[in-house]
């Protein structure tokens, strides 16, 4: 299995503007320094409470914000200059890639040993900046920085988004046609309006909607629906990665099952990967394989999804696993209830984020920054005290 | 036709006042349509009142002069085609300024940062200048005149639409649906104007039909001034501007001169009201959230 | 042991007349609630719950009308009563909390001043107990430094603080029922715990009756002694908490419980209620649940059925219960 | 709170630049015999020598580059010199401070009628939604928010001046102007009515007000109409908030539902809009005075307009934009003082 999408080190911070000037007066620190995979053909779930910077991450990757920095590698490509103006593109490059590429140089003493340091979309771009720039960056950044428009492009086409209100992601006044069929128009995938219709008509049966209904508007549909049809437009350009951003949360129960099992199934057909972002564990243990758990803009823990429920190990995870209502009178569960509010993310609490809420808090909490430890095989946690 | 069509379309025809309104207003573009065969015009300006006496002195209503003389002129003939002005001034201003409007406010909300700030600003001072004042000041430099007082009243009035473009703009960007549109990779230009515009249009054109009224009154206050259309021309204010002399110096000799008011002042009331009122109901028909 | 209920609402009807016709939000409803219990109301969108409690309440808007049925707390029926007295009911009684708490307070109003409102107007008390009684009122609920608080308004309070702050003005005149009306759908999941916990601990202390309104059926399964589940607008199951989620008898019920993602247990795929919820203007004829039944037969298009009594304080709204004992042997899902 | 005020000051000086811009740039317009024409008293243009002539081009920067002449002319505005007036035949300055206590008691005394009938008003039709009551006030706004100033003015004057003689036009009669421009008569705050109370005139406190009436019904009417539609709307929507509910859910009565609760939070967006529109009132006392014959700001600036009297149009404009710019401070004030939203965020 390989990467599809593989994120380092993530940052985006929002300004806050205040007083006369309307000055920077602090940032909200959505996104602090996130890295997680996600591979080909697998369903990662990302959950966390509101303000943990889940949806900023799925803006993020999506590029409908830019990064603070870090790094967005897709599909074998570094696509986080992708959407820069061309001056910060290259200080980007530049920064990234020559820079290093130039240390390693000096260190390891041959361009061969730079390169065979390297691995992945690093060890091509070495490659690329030795022999094709002749180690020039000018040349480097133009290689990267050509067929921009193509490369943008074909970032687009190859990430979609479901959004989670039904109604607001449906522009009332496009047919369902032109909402479906817009993105095939734009990435001239159909030729001719007889090719477009049948382009809807097929996608729109695909998620269970009949092709005879894409002459109607969105208000004439219900919220289900409507999410089908949300599904239906991010289908059309036949995308690698789909994030599904809360896209069952505000559906009825009886409802959200059967868009939950729909997008399963176009998973299995489509060969789809998901990033499914959520704040309700349960539909993220359903739909899941592997499941990361954020905590005011931190990643707190990661695992596949059986070691997650087997042994979860970070304590905000187990609070969050125990405050989940269980469907079942029979069960009586030992409840852990957390202190206190979330914090907000303009000041986020020194050391472990959690440490004010923590039930096991010490000393060392409040000082030190837990790292990221892999306690078994895939297994990740960001606590002192997990084993 | 649509659901929605349908409902909104009842709406409108089981509401009184907008029927009213619409009758109304049918009725006086059947009068400016017409214009021509009701008072066949005799000059080569048909907009120029012809002058019936050389008498000043205003004449009660009589046959061949329905709503009397002023000035030597007809009453009739000025307030039939003085409603071709009324639309020409309304419309004409309306449109121009709200396109105006659309523009600037559709470039501050949709690009915003430091363009956005100046537009505002710029807007701000326009808007520091009461729009009665504005518009008297523009004319005096400008010279007298309706062609001129349009003029005046476009300059004036593009502000109120570039503010509910721009704050319905800024609405509309964190739209899910625009978002998507984004991500879809659809180009600004088309996001502006496929997503954007049509949605926030409504409140606009709304807007728009409502502002009608007050420009008419506007336009006709600067006529009644002494500031629009020349002396003779067919405007209700200007035929109120005759009347006010009159009335000033007759104390005591009540309801002589009524006529002078109540017909150009009757014919200005309907009109203003005819639009105020299909204003009131386009708006409760198309966004039932401002009923009022 | 036949206990006598606090509040029981007996085939109560709630209409609304808009302009697109006839809305029955509440189309005979029945329930009993005691003191010291919760019973829950559980239902999708549309299906009358809230309205239910604001018929209780008479806060209906106008175009809401209780067009039949009685609301009998401590036998005197609530619809037939003055205004007036309705009005020394309300808050005192029967208390209500709503979902978003951000909307149910008055934004221009500290949180002193709304909760004392209640207070004074109830209790016949000077301003200065008020204030006191809202001190401890907002202590008592979890939120720190009421002393300070009690002087904000809602925007300067979080989201759980904000609910607190709704929680300890239902309370201040320890009602016999409080209603509450999707409590924490718009609070995060830790949150949420915290104001189960905290709203359990109360009822403990003021032994009062708790109509728990929601969709979650995890909270009603932790939560509540008795469930009515609804659907358009009527009981379709009227249980206690056990029976009803060991034993549900009718098939939405029934589909339901298979429909949601759950914690406890393995589950390979998701049960399917097929169809939309129905559109309260235009409910099918006979069974309302009929297009999405899959035990439907002709008789459920024509004829509508009337609650059965299937066990002990165990009614279902359906005539052919007997068939989803048959479908959980079928074991559609893991189900424990 | 204290930054959104300094933030809204700051921002005074920008519009005020702008605005002067705006000013200056139409009196440039004019071109150097006119424009010489707005600085001095034609009258005695013609007598001056050559060297005089010239010191008052330097004066006023006629024939320096546009900076200066701004800069120059900015000097001057702000010192008080605003030019000849041709209509008032004096100074303009002077024949603004003579005429201005004439507007502002119109003005003053219109505000109060309308911000109280008109808040009123609307609360009344939106409790009585759809019921008679309502109906009948709701075509009152809106035949009322039909007639223009001028229109309806001239059927008071007819009515009650023509008709009736209660309300004569004009600012006080005959002899009542003499009594207030002889010496015994004190003036302490150049507002007549007043003043003549102070100095003990009932009769005379009489006639300014008899004088007063038709102009401040008129002015009145029209945002009466006005106001109410806001009011009535803004109460309309808050009835629905789901806050009333809960002030409805703890049993209080509906009238301290409607006074306590829905009101206060109606009045944001009424003091922002309405409040815009009480200020544009000062504007339409240049109609309403031309109407009544009233001598005032109104009625200086469009006979100044009429005749091209440019340095008096200039200057009223400045006066009435400066009042609506203070004006709309004291607005942004106040509604920070009714939303807790603004005032502590």
């Amino acid at each position: 299995m390989s990467a599809i999408l593989k994120v380092e080190n993530l940052v985006k911070y929002f300004p806050i503007r205040a007083g006369v000037f309307k000055r920077v007066v602090a940032w909200i620190k959505a996104v602090d320094g996130v890295s997680f995979e996600i591979n080909e053909g697998e369903t990662v779930g990302l959950v966390g409470e509101s303000g943990c910077g889940k949806t900023t991450i799925g803006m993020v990757l999506l590029r409908l914000y830019e990064p603070t920095s870090g790094r967005i590698i897709f599909d074998n490509e570094d696509t986080t200059y992708f959407f820069m103006p061309a001056l910060r593109a290259r200080s980007y490059i530049k920064r990234t890639y020559v820079d290093k590429f130039n240390a390693l140089l000096k260190e390891l003493g041959s361009k061969d040993a730079v390169v065979n340091a390297l691995e992945g979309v690093d060890r091509r771009y070495a490659e690329m900046f030795f022999s094709e720039a002749k180690s020039s960056t000018g040349k480097f950044c133009s290689l990267l920085l050509s067929n921009m428009d193509e490369k943008r492009k074909q970032f687009r086409k190859n990430v979609q988004i479901v959004f989670q209100d039904p109604y607001s992601s449906l522009n009332p006044r496009l047919r369902i046609k032109s909402i479906v069929g817009e993105g095939p128009a734009v990435h001239k995938m159909v030729k001719g309006e007889k090719e477009l219709i049948n382009k809807v008509r097929s996608v729109l049966e695909d998620v269970g909607i009949s092709g005879d209904y894409m002459y109607r508007f969105p208000h004439e549909f219900s919220g289900g629906q409507r999410q089908r049809i949300g599904i239906a437009r991010a289908l059309a350009l036949s995308p690698k990665l789909v994030i599904a951003d809360e896209a069952v949360s505000a559906l009825d129960v009886s409802i959200r099952s059967q868009i939950i099992n729909l997008m399963k199934d176009l998973q299995h057909e489509h060969k789809l990967t998901y990033l499914f972002i959520s704040h309700d564990l349960s539909v993220i243990k359903y739909v899941s394989d592997r499941i990361i758990v954020m905590y005011l803009g931190k990643i707190v823990e990661t695992a596949a999804k059986k070691d997650l429920f087997d042994n979860p190990s970070h304590p905000y995870t187990r609070a969050l696993m125990s405050a989940i209502p269980i469907p079942n009178p029979n069960i009586k569960k030992e409840r852990i209830i957390l202190k206190g509010d979330v914090p907000s993310p303009v000041n986020p609490p020194s050391g472990c984020r959690f440490h004010t809420r923590c039930y096991m808090a010490q000393e060392i909490c409040s000082k030190e920054e837990p790292q990221m430890r892999e306690i078994s095989p895939g297994h990740w946690v960001a606590c002192h005290f997990a084993k | 036709m649509r659901v929605e069509t349908r409902r909104t379309l009842r709406r409108l025809l089981r509401n009184p006042s907008a029927v009213l309104g619409f009758s109304l207003l049918i009725f006086f573009t059947l009068i400016a349509i017409f214009a021509p065969l009701i008072c066949p015009p005799q000059s080569y300006d048909p907009y120029m009142i012809p002058i019936v006496t050389w008498d000043k002195t205003p004449q009660p209503p009589s046959e061949g002069h329905p709503f009397g003389i002023i000035d030597g002129r007809d009453i009739f003939y000025g307030v039939v085609w003085g409603t071709r002005t009324a639309f020409k001034v309304g419309l004409t201003v309306t449109l121009t300024s709200t396109l105006v409007g659309l523009v600037i406010g559709s470039i501050a909300g949709y690009f915003g940062g430091w363009l956005d700030e100046v537009l505002m600003r710029i807007t701000d001072v326009f808007l520091s200048i009461p729009y009665i004042l504005a518009a008297i000041v523009m004319t005096a430099f400008l010279g007298m005149g309706l062609d001129k007082v349009m003029i005046s009243l476009i300059i004036f009035g593009w502000m109120a639409t570039a503010r509910l473009i721009r704050a319905n703009i800024l609405q509309a960007r964190e739209e899910q649906y625009v978002l998507a549109a984004k991500a879809l990779g659809v180009s600004d230009f088309w996001v502006i104007t496929k997503h954007i515009l049509p949605n926030t249009i409504f409140p606009v054109l709304i807007q728009a039909t409502m502002r009608i009224g007050s420009l008419v009154i506007t336009a006709a206050a600067l006529s009644f001034l002494g500031l629009g259309a020349p002396v003779g021309y067919a405007d209700w204010g200007a035929l109120l501007n005759f009347a006010r002399n009159w009335l000033l110096g007759a104390s005591g000799e009540a309801l002589r001169y009524w006529y002078a008011i109540v017909y150009p002042g009757t014919a200005m009331v309907l009109f203003v009201l005819a639009w105020n009122l299909v204003g009131d109901a386009l708006r409760d028909a198309f966004d039932p959230r401002l009923r009022g | 042991m036949e206990k006598k209920p606090v509040l029981s609402v007996k085939n109560l009807k709630t209409y609304f007349y808009t302009e697109d016709g006839i809305v029955k939000a509440v189309d005979g409803v029945d329930f009993d609630v005691y003191q010291g219990e919760t019973l829950g109301i559980v239902g999708e969108s549309g299906c009358g719950k809230s309205v239910t409690a604001l018929s209780i309440l008479r806060i209906l808007d106008e175009k809401g009308r209780i067009v039949e049925g009685q609301v009998l707390l401590d036998g005197v029926d609530l619809t037939k009563i003055e205004e007036q007295d309705m009005r020394k009911i309300r808050g005192k009684d029967i208390a209500i909390i709503f979902q978003e708490p951000m909307v149910a307070l008055n934004p221009v109003f500290t949180i002193g001043d709304q909760i004392m409102e209640a207070i004074m107007l109830h209790q016949k008390v000077d301003e200065k107990t008020a204030r006191n009684m809202a001190v401890d009122l907002l202590r008592k609920v979890g939120i720190p430094e009421p002393e300070k608080r009690i002087d904000q308004y809602p925007h300067e309070l979080s989201g759980g603080m904000r609910q607190r702050a709704m929680i300890a003005m239902a309370l201040s005149c320890k009602p016999k029922v409080l209603i509450a009306d999707e409590p924490t759908t718009a609070l995060d999941v830790t949150i949420q715990a915290q104001i189960m916990e905290l709203m359990k601990e109360l009822q403990k202390e003021y032994g009062m009756a708790i109509m728990l309104i929601t969709h979650d059926l995890g909270l009603i399964a932790e939560n509540a002694d008795r469930v009515v589940v609804m659907y358009a607008g009527k009981v379709v199951e009227y249980a206690d908490v056990k029976t009803l989620f060991n034993d549900p008898k009718h098939p939405y019920t029934w589909g339901l419980l298979h429909a949601i993602p759950r914690l406890d247990i393995e589950q390979t795929r998701l049960y399917n209620i097929p169809g939309v919820v129905p559109d309260p203007l235009h409910f099918p004829p006979g069974c309302k649940f009929n297009p999405r039944c899959e035990f439907k037969e002709e008789r459920c298009t024509r004829e509508e059925p009337q609650l059965i009594e299937v066990g002990e304080n165990h009614t279902v709204r359906c005539f052919f219960w007997q068939k989803v004992d048959e479908a959980k042997k079928r074991k559609v899902g893991e189900f424990v | 709170m204290l930054t959104y005020i300094v933030r809204r000051l700051l921002l005074l000086p920008l519009i005020l630049f702008g605005l002067s811009l705006i000013v200056f740039g139409m009196i440039q317009s004019l071109g150097p015999d006119r424009l010489l024409a707005a600085y001095v008293n034609p009258g005695v243009l013609d007598k001056l020598t050559p060297a005089q002539l010239e010191k008052i081009k330097q004066k006023y920067g006629l024939g320096d580059p546009m900076m200066i002449r701004y800069l120059k002319w900015l000097k001057n505005t702000l010192q008080g010199d605003l030019g000849w007036s041709l209509v008032g035949k004096q100074p303009v300055r002077d024949a603004i401070l003579s005429r201005l206590p004439w507007t502002a008691e119109l003005a003053l005394y219109s505000i109060i009628p309308v911000v109280f009938v008109g808040v009123w008003l609307g609360v009344i039709a939106a409790v009585n939604r759809d019921k008679f009551l309502d109906h009948f006030v709701r075509i009152f706004a809106v035949v009322g928010w039909s007639f223009p100033d001028f229109v309806f003015g001239l059927i008071v004057l007819m009515v009650f001046y023509s008709i009736l003689g209660w309300f004569p036009p004009g600012n006080l009669s005959l002899w009542a102007d003499q009594v207030i421009k002889s010496p015994e008569f004190r003036r302490f705050t150049s507002l007549v009515t007043i003043d003549a109370l102070l100095n003990g005139r009932f009769d005379v406190f009489v006639d300014a007000l008899r004088h007063l009436v038709a102009p401040i019904l008129t002015l009145s009417w029209l945002w009466w109409a006005y106001l109410l539609r806001i009011t009535r709307s803004s109460m309309l929507e808050v009835l629905t908030k789901e806050y009333i509910r809960t002030a409805r859910a703890k049993g209080l009565s509906e009238r301290v539902v409607i006074n306590k609760h829905a009101r206060r939070n109606a009045m944001i967006p009424v003091v922002t809009v309405g409040g815009g529109m009480v200020i544009q009132l000062f504007a339409g006392t240049v109609i309403v005075e031309m109407v009544f014959n009233r001598t005032g700001m109104g009625s200086f600036t469009a006979t100044a307009a009429t005749q091209l009297d440019y340095a008096s149009i200039m200057a009223s404009t400045l006066f009435y934009s400066l009042i609506l710019v203070l004006g709309n401070l004291v607005i942004d004030i106040l509604y920070a003082v009714v939303d807790p939203r603004v005032r502590l965020g």
